[in-house]
């Protein structure tokens, strides 16, 4: 671990459960940053609930399902990047996280296929067609938009955060005995899965 | 800087130079020493400029009608002065400042679990800072919103936003890895012999503090985001022109400003509880009724945020609900009190400036927070809400309470930081001629508000007046105080007179290094064996000025 | 430093087999959900769907996440996170419903 | 002190009581009762510390009896309010519109006003509602105040028992005239509530048909008035001090009187009780409505929109000001 700046005779101690315990807490910040986005989802949920069915029929439940089963089939494939590296296969550590990746991307992709067939047909933040509907069909949009956005948000981060994990391992600072790094990395991407859990049943399952 | 202390071969962490150099060496250190003091001198520096727009605002209340300033100047100075003292001073306050220089050494570690994340937050308490302060030079002009950020308001107003929005949602990420950090130190990194309930109050009070900070803030950082987006893309959520409902947003708003009191709240208890056994010689009376009332005023606090909103429109069930919790969240503070009094009884009291500090501090917050039992009230708040009796309370625990400790605080540890002496003396009268000042100033807001002067007025009816004119003239006493301190304390950093190791008697670990601590604060790896507040065992060794 | 606690629990850790298994359940869960939103449940709707995530955020949670095979700690931790957002959640809701 | 006008402020007056007699109970217990430690137990009194470490017994004590009593504070509190939430047999209901920075009334029958009249003893139920930005309704007197948003209704109940006039002042932040957000309440009699109800008149009840003889000579009149009151020289006096952008000169309405309502010599005010009076204008007036306007009022118009000019314009202009506004007068 290079500390370049707390270079005096520092005993850096090596933590692996402390490291845990920090990710842990972060997550949990996650969640409440969530959490605030769920309120005003009950809230306007239960205010205009018929406005909200009416809306939901615009979106795409196949589309909606596809994207859950990668993401969940991404969750599988980055525990499986864990456990093989802790059997100490590295190559297929690397290969894992990649094919994670690559469903990450998938993921993305329908959701952008998905939020410019709406923007197509004018259905977007501050569009006139939107205007004419009611409020609540307004308010509907507008949670669809924030909350898969900052959802999508994450996944990008997550991305991220998976491209400095591969190359860690490939130079070796990720290895067999020393992975905590690559279990918190899979951590944060577990909890974007499970944020996805709830609002895949919240916006696509209103029929 | 010349070494000082009783043990002269060490390296001090304030004279000791790294890769860095000059300013570098400070701003880019992982020390947690430095980065404490790091925060220290910027919460000063932004604590001095809010001061400044306060003292600007009691001075166009001096007269009805305009005395100095428009009315638009004068919502934006409240708003700057809520943003700064809230957010920039009073939020990071004691955890960034005296939290990070102490904890580590309370529990006899090196340093915090995750040091470059330490430093980390701090550059984005600078940025967030700046943030703040570029939004007065932007073309909108400085945000007159009030802290709340209320919507709708914040959506319409012209001036600009943004930015102070963004600095806000920075500093909220600058406080959650504080937060983080502390709860991961207290639970890896105590030292040997360090079980839990033989922590510092201290620690204790910072380590509730940091979930608080950890669970709260995310939800202030979304409704951040959420108003921005609200800005730029009209997605509705927020507006009522769309079907929005601001009420949500002020439970949103309050879902973390009502548990960010506490995190103001809690670090100045734990200080009390650290000052009071210190200079009474004696066991703090009921530690584990002091620890669990922290640790539930931090759960507790979940439960009362409608107590803002008493007013708002929401459903009058709510209402009394929210008033009820709100009555129970001020036990566990009425316990910590009558413990702290309790220490005090036969104990073996130095009235120093830090205990003098303290003293003004029980008596000032017990003001404050039983007008907060008047505010719990239902029946009471609908009138009392919004007018300037909320504002003498919110003075009077964050000012009376926080920054009084805060002040108590820096005179208690000054000589560890600094290894150096201020003059007791002065020190007492900057206490005794502040409370004068403060009772003045903020008493009178009581009144006033009873009498149904409301708040974030520009303009008053003219029977309001005399009273708005002793308040003013008691903030001049109150700065006079203010301004004797804080040259009683640049005296002393400049050529205060060497402080010993310990030159309180206290027992907890910082106690037992020289002053200045040394780089990795203990010479020697600590093993702990007794209680922070063991006096009984000083007695039987008959270690009077406890030098180690 | 509590050194004993450095090493990794790695005998608790779940294999390939066991990921997959839970893996399954996921997709099956998924596909459950789905099928019951076409059916009509009246106001119990929103509430079986939820209980579906629920049940899918545990096995995530137990298992991917390991939570199931750490110390003590993390439970407590998550436990009171998730009191507090019920708690929030609650609070909230008597304003909503109550209007 | 402010004294209450309804059952409901008497009520919240000893709940405030209550809570600060048990509250000074304490502060003053603990203030003294550290006083005396700190002064019993000095170091020079007493140099050894006696080591305690608690007493469970205490801090029960110290939960319980504490707890005990908010609960008492809770419950007149709660019961107190609870009366006042309740919608009772209203016997009339006002609706209540508040914009940035306004408080508009419309009655039943469609009646409008600017000023809220409700009949004493009886019980007014206000609807309100926003039109922009939230505001807050807050009638001092009556210790009530209830948000007015722009998403949904809120309601007040009222039920004066005294007559009166009460000022009614905003208490959410709403931007830059917030504090001159006032209105006024009147709380009247019955009969005199049905007439002025019944009747056309919108601003005050007593207000005396504007003498119209000959409306033509009128308006001829004032508008030479207005011309006169343009090209005079000191007429960029008005212009520097911003007078004019809150009284116009061609009979508009902005948030002060036109100046061309000036032209006949004479203007109808009234004070702080609500009566109204027709006044002549003279150099006192003038400077008194420079100086210190808020006085006297014009009627139809709120009081505390002017800020006063004392001491931001000197003596010289100010008697140029008056100079004028009497020569074109008498003209
Ligand atoms: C440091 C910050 C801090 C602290 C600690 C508190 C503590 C408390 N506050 Fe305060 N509060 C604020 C900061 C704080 N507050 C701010 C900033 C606002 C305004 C925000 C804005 O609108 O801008 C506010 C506003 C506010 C309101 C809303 C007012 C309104 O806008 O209408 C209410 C209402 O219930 C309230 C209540 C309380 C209560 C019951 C406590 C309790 O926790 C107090 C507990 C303490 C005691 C009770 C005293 C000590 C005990 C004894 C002396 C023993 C005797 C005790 C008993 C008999 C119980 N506060
Ligand atoms: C910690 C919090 C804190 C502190 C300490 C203060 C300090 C002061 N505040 Fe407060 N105030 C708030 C937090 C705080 N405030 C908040 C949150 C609001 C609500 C904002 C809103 O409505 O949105 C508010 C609102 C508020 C109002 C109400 C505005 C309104 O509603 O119209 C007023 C009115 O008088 C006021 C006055 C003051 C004064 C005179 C001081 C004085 O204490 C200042 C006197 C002292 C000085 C002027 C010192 C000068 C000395 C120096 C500059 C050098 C110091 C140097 C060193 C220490 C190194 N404040
Ligand atoms: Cu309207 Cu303040
Ligand atoms: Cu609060």
């Amino acid at each position: 671990m290079s500390t370049e700046t707390a270079n005096h005779e520092s005993h850096v101690h090596r933590d692996d459960e402390g490291a845990k315990i920090g990710m842990w807490l972060f997550l949990f910040t996650e969640l409440l940053l969530f959490g605030g986005l769920f309120i005003l989802y009950m809230a306007y949920r239960y205010q205009y609930s018929q406005e909200f069915h009416l809306a939901a029929k615009e979106l795409d439940i196949t589309m909606g399902t596809i994207n859950t089963m990668i993401l969940l089939t991404s969750s599988l494939t980055m525990v499986l990047s864990i456990v093989a590296l802790r059997k100490g296969n590295k190559l297929y550590s690397m290969l894992y996280l990649i094919i994670t990746k690559v469903f990450a991307l998938g993921f993305l992709v329908i959701k952008y296929f998905e939020w410019s067939a709406k923007i197509h047909h004018g259905i977007y933040p501050g569009s006139e067609h939107l205007a004419d509907m009611s409020n609540g069909q307004v308010i509907f949009y507008g949670l669809y938009y924030t909350m898969t956005g900052l959802h999508g948000l994450h996944i990008i981060i997550g991305m991220v955060i998976l491209a400095f994990m591969l190359n860690f391992i490939s130079r070796d600072k990720v290895t067999p005995d020393n992975y905590v790094k690559l279990e918190n990395g899979g951590l944060y991407w577990h909890l974007v899965d499970l944020i996805w859990i709830f609002l895949f049943p919240l916006f696509y399952l209103l029929h | 800087m010349a070494t000082q202390g009783v043990d002269t071969n060490y390296t001090s962490f304030l004279d000791y130079q790294g890769k860095h150099k000059g300013i570098f060496a400070w701003i880019l250190s992982t020390d947690h020493k430095r980065v404490g003091i790091l925060y220290l001198i910027s919460m000063l520096g932004f604590f001095a400029v809010g001061m400044t727009l306060g003292f600007l605002m009691r001075f166009e209340m001096l007269s009805t009608g305009r005395t100095i300033m428009e009315p638009q100047t004068y919502n934006a100075v409240f708003t700057l002065h809520g943003i700064i003292m809230i957010f920039l001073f009073i939020v990071p306050g004691i955890p960034a400042a005296f939290g990070n220089f102490f904890l580590p050494i309370h529990i006899g570690a090196e340093d915090v679990s995750f040091p470059r994340l330490n430093l980390a937050s701090w550059w984005l308490y600078t940025i967030g800072g700046l943030f703040t302060i570029v939004s007065l030079f932007l073309s909108g002009g400085p945000i007159d919103t009030g802290w709340t950020f209320y919507v709708p308001y914040s959506l319409r107003t012209t001036t600009e936003v943004i930015f102070p929005l963004l600095g806000a949602f920075i500093l909220g990420f600058s406080s959650i890895l504080t937060g983080i950090n502390f709860v991961t130190t207290v639970h890896r990194l105590r030292a040997k012999g360090m079980k839990f309930f033989r922590m510092p109050l201290f620690v204790w009070s910072l380590y509730s503090t940091a979930w608080i900070q950890i669970i709260a803030t995310p939800v202030i950082g979304i409704t951040i985001i959420l108003v921005v987006i609200e800005q730029y893309f009209g997605v509705g959520l927020f507006d009522p022109a769309k079907g929005g409902d601001p009420i949500l947003f002020q439970h949103l708003f309050w879902i973390y400003s009502h548990p960010a009191v506490y995190i103001m709240i809690l670090p100045a208890m734990g200080v009390v509880s650290e000052i009071i056994p210190t200079f009474a010689r004696k066991h703090i009376f009921g530690y584990k009724a002091i620890v669990f009332s922290s640790l539930s005023i931090a759960f507790v606090g979940y439960l009362v945020w409608g107590h803002h909103m008493f007013t708002s429109g929401m459903s009058d069930t709510s209402r009394w609900i929210f008033s009820f919790f709100t009555y129970i969240v001020a036990i566990p503070s009425a316990v910590k009190v009558f413990n702290w009094v309790a220490t005090m009884y036969k104990g073996s009291i130095k009235m120093s400036a830090p205990f003098a500090f303290v003293m003004a501090f029980i008596i000032l917050f017990s003001i404050g927070g039983l007008t907060g039992l008047v505010l719990g009230s239902l029946s009471t708040d609908v009138h009392l809400h919004d007018t300037y009796f909320v504002v003498g309370h919110f003075h009077y625990v964050m000012f009376g309470g926080t920054a009084f400790i805060f002040f108590a605080a820096i005179h208690y540890w000054f000589p560890k930081m600094f290894g150096k002496m201020y003059n007791e003396k002065t020190a007492l009268w900057s206490i005794g001629i502040m409370f004068v000042g403060f009772n003045m100033l903020y008493f009178t807001m009581f009144i006033l508000g009873y009498l149904g002067m409301p708040r974030r007025y520009y303009d008053y009816l003219p029977q309001f007046e005399t009273l708005h004119q002793v308040a003013t003239v008691g903030s001049w006493v109150l700065i006079a105080g203010i301004l004797l301190m804080a040259y009683n304390l640049i005296k002393a950093f400049r050529s205060g007179e060497k402080a010993p190791a310990n030159p309180w008697g206290g027992l907890t670990l910082e106690w037992t290094m020289p002053s200045p601590p040394p780089l990795l604060n203990f010479l020697e790896e600590p093993v702990v064996t007794h209680g922070p507040y063991d006096y009984e065992l000083l007695e039987e060794e008959g270690d009077e000025h406890g030098n180690s | 430093m509590n050194n004993e606690k450095l090493q990794h629990s790695e005998d608790h850790s779940p294999g390939y087999g066991m990921n997959v298994l839970i893996w399954m359940s996921l997709l099956g869960l998924t596909a459950l959900t789905v099928a019951i939103a076409g059916i009509d449940l009246g106001n119990y709707t929103l509430f079986v769907a939820m209980v579906i995530a629920a049940i899918k955020s545990i096995l995530v949670i137990n298992v991917f996440m390991h939570i199931k095979f750490d110390d003590l700690i993390f439970k407590v931790f998550l436990l009171v996170t998730l009191t507090i957002l019920a708690v929030v959640f609650i609070l909230t809701a008597f304003d909503v419903f109550y209007r | 002190m402010l004294s209450g006008a309804t059952n409901y402020a008497e009520s919240v007056d000893s709940t405030m009581i209550l809570i600060v007699a048990i509250s000074l109970f304490f502060l003053i217990g603990i203030t003294v009762t550290m006083i005396y430690f700190v002064f019993r137990y000095s170091r020079k009194r007493n140099p050894k510390a006696t080591q305690i470490h608690g007493h469970v017994g205490l801090e029960i004590a110290w939960i319980v009896i504490p707890l005990a009593l908010v609960m008492v504070m809770f419950y007149y509190s709660y019961t107190s309010y609870k009366n006042i939430r309740e919608t009772a047999n209203e016997s009339l209901i006002v609706d209540v519109k508040g914009r940035m920075w306004q408080w508009d009334y419309t009655y039943p029958n469609g009646k409008k006003s600017d000023t809220l009249y409700i009949p004493v003893d009886k019980v007014t139920r206000l609807e309100m509602r926003s039109e922009d930005v939230n505001h807050s309704f807050y009638i001092p007197a009556f210790r009530l105040k209830e948000d007015v948003i722009a998403s949904r209704n809120t309601y007040l109940i009222l039920t004066p028992k005294v007559k009166g006039v009460f000022d009614v002042a905003c208490a959410e932040y709403c931007g830059l005239n917030h504090s001159y957000m006032y209105s006024t309440l009147k709380v009247v009699g019955q009969d005199w509530f049905d007439r002025w109800y019944e009747s056309e008149n919108t601003g005050l009840a007593q207000a005396p048909e504007q003498e119209v003889t000959n409306e033509e000579k009128t308006e001829q009149k004032a508008n030479q008035f207005a011309q006169n009151l343009r090209d005079h020289k000191n007429f960029n006096l008005l212009k520097k001090h911003t007078c004019i952008t809150c009284h116009s000169t061609d009979g508009s309405v902005f948030t002060g009187p036109s100046f061309k309502g000036l032209f006949d010599g004479d203007t109808e005010i009234y004070d702080d009780e609500g009566n109204t009076r027709i006044i002549e204008i003279d150099r006192d007036y003038i400077l008194n409505s420079i100086i210190d306007p808020n006085k006297e009022i014009a009627v139809g118009f709120k009081k505390y929109m002017m800020p006063t000019h004392k001491g931001r314009i000197s003596d010289e202009e100010l008697n140029a000001i008056t100079d004028m506004f009497m020569e074109l007068i008498q003209k």
